[in-house]
């Protein structure tokens, strides 16, 4: 009974997340517009989009191969699953055990992986800009990713995010330095994650400058679709991911009441609102970055997390 | 005196010879050659069955049962080798037989006086012998009448008489030494005696008598500095010389060496002998392998790797212990077996091609596999790689004696390596690559090589107990 | 009487050092080879001595041939020699006859200093008589070292071996000494029938170095 | 007695060699015969293998708590040659044989298209035998011995190949190196076995040597068997010789040979040096973070498959070595559970690493055999050539990039787990350099995943580069069997890893005294390092979400929304070129991250010619790269060693005076020495 349950609330969360995330860029994209005093497509556009895609029929390139039409489903399906085990509104998810944030990292990882291989698959040079590119950044940041992961697991002994999310309501986490700055490191890794603004133009078709959209030009129809989706997905990851761990407050514990439910549900929603605003500023704040410079930033982000590892010593030897 | 299996392995070498220097007809004295070698060698395999009374000239204990049995069996599968080797030899008309018979008898003569020498209860008596033996074998270096041939012979007979010379003053010390305490007349030269007596001689005596033998000796095993003639005399002399040269008179002179040192370690007041044997040990060893990597002569490399090895055995005898001695004995005896079996590759190779340019010859393991692979086997075991024999002493010798003398094992391994990357380096031309030279039909006896390294190989994974016990005790002998 | 005979022998085992020290400072081939017959002479003579005084008459043949092979058919061949190859001429040395001297010195003090340290119950004769034989294997090795000719080379291998048989013959009763004079006068014709076989003119180096070259391409 | 077995069967192959050469070297031999022979060795060095893996399976589960000994009356003679199967023998003997089964297979139809079977036949099986020795061998002696034959064996294969200039040198830069690490071994048996030599391996255990000379030891043995595991800078002869060697055998050398040397490691360092100190862990910890980056850039660098490989196999052995340090450090501060953690990662990664390495290099092996080239400049567009080769060379890119729900993942995983242990340790050199150790593993899987979407990307996707590789046919069955074999043991050993964890826990109990807890019962099939509440991982689980997930997605589209498609030309922004020579190339891939870390690693230069304007000359842009390990260590031997030839040469060309003269002085010198002696 209580297992049914449980399942039911990860399949509830599994469709939260898959419905809200196309909703998060919309309104990513309707707070830039309007920073920059334009009216901007409607908040539904991007479920509009997505709709449009997989009506049309896909336009496969000549010589693409069958792991061409194969990857947006992989790359869909890490996603989805790696975000639908991070705690949203509430904690302690059914298979929230099936990984931990490692196996998060790794499955965005793997979902990277094909994705760049996509890239390479029909053989244009667009395709390999991108991949290669891709692959540079990725390079740099899952060290650093990995880093943050260390200084977190390494205060709340463990790398369960549930465990750690519940640690760190709890009141023996004290201010730290290393979370401080793990939180900035976090955020730098989201953006080049994400690519976006200043590492990446998620909106850019300038050729030269495009990383993400350089490695998806072959696609189009449901992959194009697909893709979108995934993209999104992953930006909703990341900003529920510091929601969970850096302003843990309000996710319901496992057996909590449904108003507890509720009440983290709507804190969730204040949380992504508030990310996608945030991220929106940023972006209309600062101006993208040459390609080569990206390392120098990235290389910034693995620093401060590896730095923020070893002052835990520092602050309190565990 | 009657005959027993002693005298044997001295009337038989000896007779023969003066009935090849009698007879005409190479093929005949081939076969005779072959014939008498294999006697001589049945008699010594006979010494393990009954040991003969030693008398005041001649002794047979543990120690020189196995050089003899070495030296016969070598001279014996040499024999083999040379019929056929010669065969070519005066086919393409580089030998005339007179100068055949000639070599067969010297062969003969050779072996009498190295049979000698280890049986010699007198060291008078072994002074001679080695002499005689270093005599015969500069006539052989000398029998191709070329340029070089004559003038390494030369050079060998010339630093040979200073080497004989030096040996002669320090048997004259030991002498002198021994005789205050054993009194005059010939027992103050007979070993049974003097091992008796070694711990009441004068030790300064006989300090000053081991530096001579050292070097008189020494010039005979080709430890370096006194190595000069080896290399040459290898190279230009006829190849079964050249591996009854490394296979044999190294160890002969060897032989000499340890009992004097048995003699030196016997007195507490003397120097103890070690030292300077290991010092002369690494520095042949290190030389030799650097010499290695600029020979353009196969002959004459692998004669630089017979220093080398050389070297290491010596290194083993001069550090001593039950371990240390039985590797040394074992990677001498490994070693005779190897490299002749070597120099019986080298030599078909050799005629095959037509020279004895390294740069001249390649691809052996194309055009000749069977010799090519032998050479490949030759050389990975006298580089010291296993299953082989070889192996297995050096492992005895650095892992035994690493823990006494760290830094001495250090240059003797730096010293291998060098030399196996020598090694490599040349053979790699020789037997890989695109084919180069002539490639006709080798019309050689394999017999003998694979006899070698079959023994060789065997030994690297089992050594029957027979011989390991036989090597214990030599082993304890050399204290 | 024991005084008169240590006292005989030790004179001319030191005259033989010092006639070794004369060779030394020869340039002339032919003063080279009278010196050396009189090296050889004085060993017969001291060889005699100790047959005499040891009552070995065997010895007696060992003086002889010393004194017939050595002092006379030796420097008659080599002379012959000399004359035949024209090489009477003044003997190029490697190293100076000064510093050859010198280095002479430092090998009899050197063979003085190894050799006192036998303890004295080795009856002191064959104490005495081997330091001076000892002197005199290295003053003939050094010999051979320091001088190209040819000719002086087997002089000095020569005296070299004339101190070998000064010990030999000073070890009371050792057996063989006879044999191993034989067998090296043996030796010595043989390396002067070499000598003159192979035309080895000036030195031995001349069958080195171009040959080398030449015929083996062991050189680059 | 599973060791007889073991001997028997290793006997077995060691007999094969000489049938191989009587088959082959039988007068006239021509293809047929060959090909007989070729049949034969690989299908009874197949058969035996299989069976070695079955006794080895079964001691490791049966009989592991008591090792099963046998002592032969061979080597060395007052000692005999003892043999021994422990927990940790068995593990390693299940690695070396699967490899071998696996390899075997494979060359049942990779071996047909040898050019010349003779040399390579007699040495194949001999190979073999050789690494099951050295994991059986109980005492100095005989572990020596095969373990160089190994080395030897593995040579002639490499040399097989002879009249390549490039394959010699690598099999004399490899002997050399070999005999390097062997006498390394050798002096470190001497410090363990004494004077007195104590060769038996139990003796050894027996005794422990005082601290200074056990680290001397350990140094001597991070040499040896490092040498021959291509740690860096020990690794060079590794990305020479294992390319060099016919593809079946490189997976051998590389998924197996330098497991062996892993082994020798862990035997000699865990179980015969006794108790660790703390220190030691630093040294391994930090060769193995700089082997595990140095070898991915290396392998960045590289566009000939298999040396992108071999040099891939520098960067797995420096995990791998990440986990024995660890294991080490945990051990030295009387953590067991952490060390027997740590360990699990290690040899989990020996396991992995030797599946998916030897796929890969039988990938790379039949893409040889179909082109002819093994540079990726040349490849291209493979997967419509040989789609199922493409596949599970895929699947090996994906496990070896550490990607979930892969095998690879699994065992860096556990790594980082015992990695994030570290905080307990009470050293604080070790507290600081473990996270940073950490860092470099992270950095070097991430670079990982980035060389491998380079190599399966431009050997396999895009356009032929190449007639050949537009010619290229698919590879035969036998081949194609031993892939999927490997790539289903990459899949289910990375979804059920808790059957393995529990296989290694005998031999963790034996080496650090305690083991994993045990995972079986453990629900849902998940594993749990320490506590579920720390951490736990959920191979099975995540592979049927992303399945379900990734179909569920198909299925909905296919049937909700349009499932229709059309070909047509590639867009790339609207003018597509037809010319193949346009793709990103491996180097041009390889850039950015050239540009990153290459600049100050290897000396990277870029190039450019620009013609002047007018000229019709192309314009040109040259890659620098230059090995600076190489430069710095190698070369510089081998200059001195010539010099040194050189001058010592000279001693060949003197007259006889001078030699005279050097008899002299050496007289004189010893003369002096009695004078002054006391």
């Amino acid at each position: 009974m209580a297992l049914i349950r449980e399942l039911a609330f990860q399949g509830a969360q599994m469709l939260v997340v898959l419905l809200l995330a196309p909703l998060l860029t919309g309104f990513v994209r309707k707070v830039k517009a309007r920073l920059l005093r334009r009216q901007g497509p409607p908040l539904l556009q991007p479920y509009l989009d997505l709709i449009r895609l997989t009506r049309k029929d896909v336009v496969l390139a000549n010589n693409a191969s069958w792991l061409f039409r194969a990857i947006p489903y992989i790359v869909f399906a890490g996603t989805w699953v790696a975000v639908s085990l991070v705690p949203t509104f509430r904690s302690g998810l059914v298979f929230s055990w099936s990984a931990d944030l490692i196996a998060i990292i790794a499955l965005l990882g793997s979902a990277r992986f094909f994705l760049a291989l996509a890239g390479l698959d029909v053989g244009t040079s667009f395709g390999g800009i991108g991949s290669s590119r891709e692959v540079m950044i990725a390079s740099l940041a899952e060290p650093a990713m990995l880093m943050i992961v260390f200084t977190l697991a390494l205060v709340a002994g463990s790398t369960q995010l549930s465990t750690m999310a519940a640690f760190m309501v709890s009141p023996e986490v004290g201010l730290r330095v290393s979370l401080g700055l793990a939180l900035i490191a976090l955020l730098m890794v989201a953006i080049a994650e994400n690519a976006r603004i200043p590492i990446d133009n998620p909106a850019t078709h300038l050729e030269l400058t495009m990383v993400h959209e350089a490695m998806v030009l072959e696609y189009s129809g449901r992959h194009l679709a697909l893709i979108e989706l995934s993209a999104a997905l992953k930006l909703l990851l990341y900003i529920s991911l510091v929601g969970c761990l850096f302003t843990p407050w309000g996710i319901a514990g496992p057996d909590a009441s449904v108003q507890a439910i509720a009440a983290g549900a709507v804190l969730y929603l204040a949380k992504l609102a508030a990310g996608g605003f945030l991220l929106a500023l940023f972006e209309t704040a600062i101006a993208k970055m040459r390609v080569f410079r990206v390392p120098a930033f990235l290389g910034a982000a693995l620093m401060l997390g590896l730095l923020a590892t070893l002052l835990l010593f520092v602050s309190r030897s565990l | 005196m009657t005959f027993d299996a002693l005298s044997g392995v001295l009337l038989i070498p000896a007779l023969s010879a003066g009935l090849l220097a009698a007879l005409p007809g190479y093929r005949l004295t081939a076969r005779l050659n072959v014939l008498a070698a294999f006697l001589s060698f049945a008699t010594a395999v006979s010494l393990f069955v009954v040991e003969p009374t030693s008398g005041p000239y001649l002794l047979v204990d543990d120690l020189n049962k196995v050089f003899i049995v070495l030296t016969t069996f070598v001279g014996f599968t040499t024999a083999v080798f040379s019929a056929n080797y010669i065969g070519h030899e005066i086919e393409i008309g580089r030998l005339t037989p007179t100068y055949v018979r000639f070599y067969h008898a010297m062969y003969q003569v050779l072996m009498f006086a190295m049979n000698l020498a280890l049986v010699a209860n007198n060291i008078g008596l072994m002074w001679v012998a080695i002499e005689l033996a270093t005599l015969t074998t500069v006539l052989m270096v000398g029998i191709y009448r070329t340029h070089e041939a004559l003038e390494a012979a030369w050079k060998y007979f010339i630093l040979g008489s200073v080497g004989i010379a030096l040996a002669l003053f320090g048997t004259i010390l030991i002498y002198m030494a021994a005789k205050p305490v054993i009194g005059e007349g010939v027992s103050a030269m007979v070993w049974t005696v003097l091992v008796m007596h070694a711990a009441k001689f004068d030790p300064a005596l006989l300090n000053v008598a081991f530096v001579f033998l050292l070097l008189g000796y020494g010039t005979k095993v080709g430890l370096a500095p006194l190595h000069a003639w080896l290399p040459d005399a290898h190279a230009e002399g006829p190849t079964p010389i050249s591996a009854v040269l490394s296979g044999l008179l190294l160890n002969v002179a060897l032989y000499a060496l340890l009992r004097f040192k048995m003699l030196l370690a016997l007195n507490p007041a003397a120097i103890a002998p070690g030292p300077l044997m290991v010092t002369m040990g690494l520095i042949s060893c290190v030389f030799a392998a650097f010499m290695l990597y600029k020979r353009r002569d196969i002959k004459r490399m692998f004669a630089y790797s017979s220093i080398e090895h050389m070297g290491i055995i010596v290194f083993a005898f001069g550090m001593g212990g039950p371990l240390a001695n039985f590797a040394g004995l074992l990677h001498m005896t490994m070693h005779s077996l190897t490299k002749s079996a070597i120099f019986f590759a080298v030599g078909h190779i050799a005629q095959v091609k037509g020279t004895q340019k390294i740069a001249d010859m390649g691809g052996l393991t194309v055009t000749h596999p069977v010799l090519g692979w032998g050479l490949v086997l030759g050389v990975v075991a006298i580089a010291g790689l296993p299953p082989l024999g070889i192996f297995m002493s050096e492992f005895l010798v650095v892992s035994s004696t690493f823990a006494r003398e760290p830094w001495l094992v250090l240059i003797l391994v730096f010293g291998i390596l060098v030399g196996l990357g020598g090694m490599f380096l040349r053979l790699n031309g020789i037997v890989f690559g695109e084919p180069v030279g002539p490639s006709a039909k080798a019309e050689a006896s394999y017999v003998p090589m694979f006899a070698h390294l079959a023994i060789v190989a065997m030994a690297g994974v089992y050594l029957p107990p027979a011989l390991v016990t036989g090597f214990q005790n030599v082993a304890r002998l050399l204290g | 009487m024991r005084g008169i005979t240590f006292d005989v022998a030790h004179m001319l085992a030191g005259s033989l050092v010092l006639v070794s020290f004369m060779q030394l400072y020869q340039d002339r081939l032919y003063a080279l080879l009278n010196i050396f017959a009189l090296h050889a002479l004085i060993l017969a003579a001291s060889v005699a001595w100790q047959a005499f005084i040891q009552d070995a008459p065997h010895l007696y043949l060992t003086a002889m041939i010393a004194l017939v092979f050595k002092a006379i058919v030796i420097p008659v061949a080599l002379h012959r020699i000399i004359v035949k190859l024209g090489i009477h001429r003044e003997i190029e040395t490697a190293v100076g006859v000064g510093p050859a001297m010198l280095l002479g010195m430092g090998l009899v003090a050197l063979s003085m200093v190894v050799m006192l340290r036998v303890t004295a119950e080795a009856d002191p004769l064959a104490r005495e008589d081997l330091a001076f034989a000892l002197s005199v294997v290295l003053l003939g090795l050094l010999m051979m070292v320091t001088r190209r000719n040819a000719v002086s080379q087997v002089i000095g291998f020569m005296s070299l071996e004339n101190g070998l048989v000064l010990a030999a013959t000073g070890a009371k009763g050792m057996p063989l000494v006879v044999e191993i004079s034989v067998a090296f006068s043996v030796l010595i014709a043989f390396i002067v029938i070499g000598i003159f076989l192979f035309r080895i003119r000036e030195r031995f180096d001349t069958v080195d170095l171009q040959a080398l070259d030449r015929f083996r391409g062991e050189r680059r | 007695m599973m060791v007889v077995y073991a001997l028997y069967g290793v006997a077995a192959l060691l007999a094969l060699a000489p049938i191989a050469i009587v088959l082959g070297a039988a007068p006239r031999t021509q293809g047929p015969v060959l090909g007989v022979a070729t049949s034969v060795v690989y299908g009874a060095s197949l058969i035996v293998t299989l069976s070695l893996c079955i006794i080895a399976l079964l001691s490791l589960f049966e009989y592991s708590q008591s090792p099963s000994l046998v002592t032969l009356p061979l080597g060395l003679p007052w000692i005999g040659a003892h043999f021994r199967i422990d927990a940790l023998a068995a593990f390693f003997l299940v690695v070396v044989n699967l490899g071998g089964a696996a390899a075997s297979l494979f060359a049942l139809g990779y071996g047909r298209h040898e050019h010349s079977p003779l040399r390579v036949l007699p040495f194949y099986p001999a190979y073999l035998a050789a690494m099951n020795l050295v994991v059986m061998a109980d005492d100095a002696f005989s572990f020596l011995v095969s373990w160089e034959f190994m080395s030897l064996t593995s040579w002639a294969l490499v040399v097989a190949r002879h009249q390549v200039r490039e394959n010699l040198r690598a099999g004399y830069i490899y002997l050399l190196m070999a005999s390097f690490g062997t006498l390394a071994l050798l002096l470190s048996f001497g410090l363990l076995a004494g004077p007195d030599g104590h060769y038996a391996f139990d003796a050894m255990r027996a005794s422990h040597p005082p601290a200074a000379l056990a680290a001397l030891v350990l140094l001597l043995v991070l040499v040896g068997a490092g040498s021959k595991a291509g740690v860096v800078p020990l690794h060079a002869w590794l990305p020479l010789a294992h390319p060099a060697a016919p593809s079946h055998v490189s997976a051998l050398m590389s998924g197996v040979m330098t497991k062996v040397a892993v082994y020798g490691f862990v035997r000699i360092v865990f179980d015969l040096l006794g108790p660790p100190d703390w220190w030691w862990s630093m040294v391994v910890l930090g060769v193995g973070g700089i082997t595990a980056v140095m070898g991915v850039l290396y392998a960045l660098m590289e566009h000939d498959l298999k040396r992108l490989l071999a040099y891939h196999t520098v960067e797995n052995i420096g995990i791998i070595f990440i986990g024995l340090g660890l294991a080490l450090a945990f051990k030295a501060h009387g953590m067991p559970l952490a060390a027997a953690l740590a360990l699990t990662a290690g040899l989990f990664h020996v396991f992995n690493h030797s599946v998916f390495k030897s796929l890969l290099f039988f990938g790379a092996g039949s893409v040889l055999n179909a082109t002819g080239t093994r540079d990726m400049e040349h490849l291209g567009g493979l997967i419509h050539r040989m789609p199922q080769t493409a596949f599970v060379f895929l699947v090996g890119c994906v496990a070896i990039s550490a990607l979930p729900p892969l095998n690879g993942f699994v065992s860096e995983w556990l790594t980082f787990q015992a990695i994030l242990l570290s905080p307990q340790l009470p050293s604080w050199g070790l507290k600081f350099m473990v996270p940073a150790v950490g860092a470099l593993l992270a950095l070097s899987a991430a670079l990982a995943a980035a060389c491998f979407v380079k190599a399966f990307g431009v050997s396999f996707l895009g356009r032929a580069r190449t007639p050949a590789a537009a010619r290229a046919t698919e590879t035969d069955s036998n081949s194609l069997a031993a892939m999927y074999f490997l790539a289903a043991l990459c899949l289910v050993a990375g979804i059920l890893p808790g059957f393995i964890i529990d296989a290694l826990a005998p031999v963790t109990k034996s080496l650090v005294g305690f083991s994993m807890p045990h995972q079986a019962g453990v629900e849902w099939l998940s594993i749990v390092p320490i506590a579920e509440s720390r951490s736990s991982y959920n191979g099975l689980l995540v592979f049927v979400f992303v399945v379900l997930s990734g179909s569920i997605a198909a299925f909905a589209i296919h049937r909700l929304a349009s499932d229709k498609l059309r070909r047509a030309p590639a867009w790339d922004c609207g003018y597509p070129d037809s010319s193949s020579a346009t793709q990103y190339t491996a180097s041009s891939f390889a850039q950015p991250i050239r540009r990153v870390y290459g600049t100050s690693v290897f000396h990277a230069r870029e190039i450019g010619e620009m013609p002047p304007p007018g000229a019709t000359a192309p314009a040109r842009l040259k890659v620098e790269l230059r090995d600076l390990i190489w430069i710095a260590a190698y070369a510089p031997v081998a200059a001195a060693i010539d010099y040194a030839a050189e001058k010592l040469n000279v001693l060949q060309f003197l007259t006889i005076r001078r030699y005279l003269s050097l008899v002299f002085t050496a007289l004189v010198l010893l003369l002096l020495v009695l004078a002054i002696w006391p």
